[in-house]
């Protein structure tokens, strides 16, 4: 199915959900509330004529000017046993979840996809959203005593780290490029 | 021979004092002195093949003086044959690790060894015990102090003293055990107790499980390996390693491998739990580097290390001697004795039978043989898991050992050799074996002659200039 | 723990010995083999009642001591070590009673054999793997008084025996050993094998677990 | 450092209870299959609380190869970050350059001269070959055979060989760049590439024989480290680990991108034992054994395309001539994901661009992070022995899980 068509579905199955559609970008999304989100990752996942049983990509992303962050969830259609039919043409979906940038909350769809585990433990550890319900929200890739999220625009970089100095003394006082 | 490191010329020289300061000098001055002769091409082929012809003439030299003095003199023929074992049990692993690592490259299309000394690398063992020697050898913080150390002598010691009871040759035996064999099998055991010693006392988990393994290990192999060796025990009638070999003077067809099919699969049932004993090939488990980082001598590094990995390689040797003298024959050539007694006993024609007819020869190569099938099957096969050696040896090797057991009973009493059918097996069994051993032959034989050279070098030869 | 240096190599010399002595009190024990008749004059060194008695009190003595060690060690392992050496120094009083058939099974059996079952059980049991036994002096004490009864029995009982005069013959040979046990000893030997039996298979129905469904 | 914490997730973690098996109370270790530690292919620490020789629970622990390659994308122009992408998956440099490049040329709307794409085609599958033969060579080792792991190394020599002919690197290429390829081929390079494939058409055969129907390598990993085809889906598994569990996927057919549709080739997926004569009994799909045999058949259905690719290999030039002088690119205020099937899995690119030449935001996707993911679900409940061979055949690289 097109992306249209199911936008469309989506539109009419989830009336106030859905608040944003993009068909013209190279990469067209939906951006759906984050609060109903779970809701509708579960429809996408198991309605029959969508199936997109298989979890791509968790992107987090900083948008500084509108001072909130978002979740991009790539997903796409993967015929194995229960999807064989659905695959006339392999399609692929993408919905961005933004939250508030200050208290950044949205609701993990590790439940729905098991591969959104490691994703979202990545997102929380670098962007700092925290995905409520996620079964064990850690830090996966920095140290657990980290302090801040590397990947955020405003982050600044640490002077030390239990005394590793995070930049030499040349990089200090000589001129960044 | 190129050279490969240039010394520094300004590099700090470091400072002797006293006897320190003579020996470093004398040092200096044998190095300068010898080392071009080692490095010359053409050293190391000549002092071989003199090594060799040297030993074969001191050993004929010892059969002279063993008769004529050594006979009233029973303490200084012990003490001149414990010398001799010594020097020999010290030789068999330097050789063997230096030829192991030349077949590994063999069968992995590399040279292997080729640097240090010259001709294909032969001072490479002697150089890696002098490095064990002069590296650090640490004991863990929380380790045993004393089963720590301990437990490299544990290993090492009993499989050096099984050598008392192996016949080299007819009157080549330290003493004529009449439990020989079980002497031999209660010192194998022995050195189990060894590994878990160190895989206990070193304190890390990792080592703990390579001790906990080698015990499952021993307890599975251990009834096998002594049922199959019950046979040749029985068609014999004795324990004495001495007696056995000379029952299978009679030349290829008298070997008790080929006295009945039992015994024909008694010899495999031995090898391969032999292999379980010294931790070899398939078997490695105590040392699986890939799980257990290092096994039971994980902790261990320098000579302490250096003595573990000896007694693997005696004990490999051990174990395919006894192979050796229970199922090929022992000392004795493919010619039956007979024939020798024609040459009769003087000097020289007792020299002509022992290198023909069956002596230490003849038990030398055989056992190294054995030991080249060991190293095959090790740079060929991957390693078992714990439960499958459980599983093979308990479920698969005891109940077959147990029934060639029986069956060689029931062979032995219903079936003697004098009778024509016992015979006639006896000569298709020789001849199954000669066909195997030819064909090996001729494997090998034809692999030399079209070895395929490697494909020449592709694409770099291709950029400008190359 | 001061560092003991050389400790490692004293118990090489001290093992080396040890097996060596096994070795030529083994050569002493058995008489000529036929095969090789200048074997027999071999013995008369070690026929000498000096040496011998040298032998048999420095092998007692280390028997008795390894006996000491497995009560006072603290450590499973090091305890399951001084077993271990118990053994090997009963083993080498086998070989020197001119009894090697009996030495060896010794050394395979108990040295080899039941040493390491008994350290692969304290292995995976052991609430700790490196567990340490606390001694309390009531323990001790209770200990002691045993043994001085015990002692007490023992030496009345060497004192009153009057021992036989050291039997010069033929010692066994496997050979007969073996004869011996099928002919005269058959059902002995018999009853004890059904035992063998009845056990292994009730420590097999022990050990079986239900399999995990 | 913080106490071990053992992650408590309730539906993915069944705790084993120890009192109604009836068995001696044993003591159970936790022990560290640590960071350094001969089979783990890198910095990858596993925690595994065991009872004898049996895993009851791992926890991975990742991160200590993390470089944070992604901030470091939000301050590079695009020609200038695909070195970083060579330094993720650093046995398969190549695939990672064609993706990101793919991903900047579908975001910039850059079309590629059929040249260019023919050489991506071509370099992307003989970096397949050369992963697969790491791959093959260290799951060798893991098992114990040290023999395959010469072998495979010996003829990936002559692939980096090939390589370095073309582009001077052996290992870090940074050959495929946004537009094309940096350089042109060689002269003679092709009829080396093609005497390169003739010789190593019989040799996967002859590694076969050697390792995959070795008895003993059978049993050690046929059966081991099920993994159905719904969890690899649901998992998020790609490449070889999904196509082991029966899951016919492959992107280069699903969603071709560079004229992969003009090649034609099939794809190798994991077979029950014994249905037919190249897979012995006892094997089951989606075990250790059939991601490991997928990568071998793979490396054939590889050398079919560069085959084909060589043989109608277009003239013109390898890169768009623009960036022959200025390589920066103007990105619209868009994003775009965009996925390239990788020896080790999918490799996933999502750029953002916000008009300026430098991306708002790059974040890459590595098929092992996912692949690795299931290892705490599926070794729960082998034996010691097996860790290594269920993390050999999912085949991890660091670099790819870190980032």
């Amino acid at each position: 199915m097109t992306f249209e068509q199911i936008a469309s579905l989506l539109r009419e199955r989830f009336a106030g959900a859905v608040e944003e559609v993009v068909p013209q970008a190279t990469r067209p999304y939906v951006t759906v509330a984050a609060e109903r989100w779970p809701e509708v990752a579960r429809f996408l996942r198991d309605e029959p004529r969508l199936k997109l049983n298989f979890l791509r990509c968790v992107s987090s992303l900083d948008l500084l000017a509108e001072d909130s962050l978002a979740a991009v969830y790539d997903l796409a259609t993967v015929p194995d046993a229960e999807a064989e039919e659905v695959l006339s043409c392999p399609h692929t979906f993408a919905v961005r979840v933004v939250t508030d940038r200050a208290a950044a909350h949205i609701p993990s769809v590790a439940g729905v996809w098991p591969a959104a585990d490691w994703h979202e433990r990545e997102a929380f550890d670098l962007m700092g959203i925290v995905f409520d319900g996620h079964p064990d929200l850690r830090r996966i890739l920095c140290p657990e005593d980290w302090v801040g999220h590397p990947l955020r625009k405003d982050y600044e970089f640490p002077v030390e780290y239990h005394g590793i100095p995070g930049t030499t003394e040349h990089e200090l006082n000589s001129p960044r490029h | 021979m190129t050279r490969f490191w240039t010394p520094w010329e300004g590099r700090p020289r470091p400072h002797y004092s006293g006897l320190s300061a003579l020996l470093a000098g004398l040092g200096r001055g044998v190095y300068r002195v010898a080392a071009p002769v080692v490095r010359h091409r053409w050293f190391a082929a000549p002092v071989f093949f003199g090594v060799v012809v040297l030993g074969v003439v001191f050993v004929w030299l010892c059969g002279l003086f063993n008769e004529a003095v050594l006979a009233d003199y029973p303490v200084l023929r012990d003490l001149l044959v414990v010398t001799g074992l010594a020097i020999f049990v010290s030789l068999v692993p330097v050789f063997c690790i230096w030829w192991e690592r030349k077949v590994a490259g063999r069968m992995q299309s590399r040279c292997g060894v080729m640097r240090v000394g010259g001709w294909h690398g032969w001072a490479q063992s002697p150089a890696d015990g002098i490095k064990c020697l002069t590296k650090e050898d640490l004991v863990p913080d929380d380790a045993d102090p004393v089963l720590f150390r301990l437990a490299p002598y544990f290993a090492l010691t009993p499989v050096v003293v099984a050598f008392v009871a192996l016949p080299f040759g007819t009157y080549w035996v330290f003493r004529h055990l009449e439990v020989g064999l079980i002497f031999v099998l209660g010192m194998l055991g022995v050195e189990v107790v060894a590994v878990i010693m160190a895989g206990w006392a070193s304190a890390s988990k990792w080592t703990v499980f390579g001790a906990m393994r080698e015990a499952c290990q021993m307890v599975s192999y251990e009834i096998p390996l002594g049922i199959a060796l019950l046979l040749p025990v029985m068609t014999v009638g004795t324990l004495n390693l001495a007696e056995i070999g000379n029952a299978q003077a009679g030349g290829w067809h008298t070997w008790l491998v080929f006295r009945s099919p039992f015994l024909f699969v008694a010899a495999l049932v031995y090898f391969i739990t032999s292999l379980a004993s010294c931790k070899r090939a398939p078997f490695d488990l105590p040392e699986g580097e890939s799980e257990l980082v290092g096994g039971y001598h994980t902790e261990y590094s320098g000579m302490r290390w250096a003595l573990f990995f000896f007694a693997e390689y005696v004990a490999m040797f051990v174990v395919s001697a006894l192979a050796v003298i229970l199922f090929f024959g022992g000392w004795n050539s493919v010619l039956p004795d007979r024939w020798g007694e024609v040459l009769g006993d003087g000097y020289l024609a007792r020299a002509v039978r022992g290198v023909v007819f069956g002596g230490p020869l003849w038990f030398l190569v055989k056992s190294f043989l054995l030991i080249y099938v060991q190293m095959w099957l090790r740079w060929t096969l991957p390693r078992i898991r714990i439960d499958q050696v459980l599983y093979a040896c308990v479920q698969v090797m005891l109940p077959l050992a147990m029934v060639l057991l029986l069956g060689h009973t029931l062979w032995e009493l219903w079936l003697p050799p004098e009778l024509i059918a016992a015979r006639v097996v006896n000569v298709i069994l020789a001849v199954i074996g000669a066909g195997l051993l030819l064909a090996a032959l001729a494997v090998i034989i034809r692999s030399r002659l079209n070895a395929r050279r490697l494909v020449g070098y592709l694409a770099v030869d291709l950029l400008p200039g190359a | 723990m001061t560092k003991r240096r050389g400790l490692g190599f004293g118990a090489m010399l001290l093992l080396a010995g040890g097996c060596c002595l096994l070795a030529c009190a083994a050569a002493h024990g058995q008489d000529a083999a036929p095969a090789a008749e200048q074997a027999a004059e071999v013995g008369q060194l070690y026929d000498h009642p000096v040496v011998e008695s040298l032998l048999f009190y420095s092998l007692a003595a280390a028997t008795v001591v390894a006996a000491l060690g497995v009560c006072i060690a603290r450590d499973i392992v090091r305890m399951a070590i001084w077993l271990f050496v118990t053994l090997s120094t009963v083993a080498m009083l086998y070989f020197l009673l001119a009894a090697p058939f009996l030495g060896a099974i010794q050394l395979i059996v108990y040295a080899g054999g039941t040493l390491v079952l008994l350290v692969f059980g304290v292995m995976l049991t052991s609430r700790s793997p490196w567990i340490r036994f606390e001694v309390r002096p009531s323990e001790l004490l209770a200990a002691g008084a045993a043994c001085l009864v015990l002692l007490v029995g023992l030496v009345a009982a060497l004192l009153r025996a009057e021992w036989p005069e050291a039997a010069a013959g033929e010692s066994p040979r496997v050979a007969t050993l073996g004869a011996e046990l099928l002919t005269t000893y058959l059902v002995p030997f018999e009853a004890i094998s059904v035992l063998l039996l009845v056990v292994m298979i009730a420590a097999a129905y022990l050990v079986r677990q239900e399999p995990k469904e | 450092m913080t106490e071990i914490s053992l992650q408590s997730q309730p539906d993915l973690l069944v705790d084993y209870d120890r009192g109604e098996q009836g068995d001696v109370d044993t003591e159970e270790l936790l022990i560290n299959m640590g960071p350094q530690h001969p089979s783990t292919h890198g910095v990858l620490r596993i925690v595994l609380r065991c009872d004898g020789e049996m895993v009851l629970e791992a926890v991975p622990h990742i991160g200590y190869l993390h470089r944070c390659a992604e901030k470091i994308g939000e301050s590079l122009q695009p020609f200038q970050f695909i070195p970083y992408t060579d330094r993720m998956d650093y046995v398969a440099g190549m695939n990672q350059n064609q993706g990101f490049a793919l991903a900047v040329e579908k975001l910039a709307g850059i079309a590629v001269p059929p040249r260019a794409q023919y050489l991506r085609v071509i370099f992307g599958e003989l970096n397949r070959i050369a992963s697969h033969l790491v791959s093959f060579g260290t799951y060798g080792l893991d098992m114990g055979a040290f023999t395959p792991f010469l072998y495979a190394f010996r003829e990936r020599e002559m692939v980096l060989d090939l390589f370095e002919a073309a582009c001077g690197a052996r290992l870090t290429y940074s050959y495929l760049t946004v537009g094309g390829t940096t350089h042109d081929l060689p002269e003679g390079w092709v009829d080396r590439c093609l005497e390169f494939c003739d010789y190593f058409e019989p040799k996967i055969d002859e590694y076969n024989d050697l390792l995959s129907f070795n008895h003993i390598f059978v049993k050690r990993t046929a059966g081991v480290g099920v993994v159905s085809a719904g969890d690899a889906v649901r998992w998020g598994l790609s490449g070889p680990c999904l196509r082991g569990s029966g899951v016919r996927w492959d992107l280069r057919k699903a969603l071709p991108y560079d004229g992969y549709e003009r090649f034609d080739f099939d794809i190798p997926i994991g077979r029950p034992g014994g249905s037919d004569r190249t897979v012995p009994h006892g094997v089951v799909v989606g075990d250790s054994w059939c991601r490991y045999f997928v990568r071998m058949e793979e490396m054939k259905q590889s050398l079919r395309i560069v085959r084909q690719a060589l043989r109608d290999l277009p003239g013109g030039d390898h890169i768009v001539p623009k960036f022959k002088k200025n390589k920066t690119v103007k990105l619209p205020d868009d994003e775009v994901y965009l996925e390239v099937d990788n020896p080790r899995g999918q490799v996933g690119f999502y750029v953002r661009g916000d008009g300026s030449a430098i991306p708002a935001r790059v974040k890459a996707r590595g098929g092992s992070f996912c692949n690795l993911s299931i290892t705490s679900h599926v070794v729960r409940g082998c034996l010691i022995a097996d860790v290594p061979a269920i993390i050999g055949s999912i085949d991890v690289v660091m670099g790819e899980v870190d980032r």
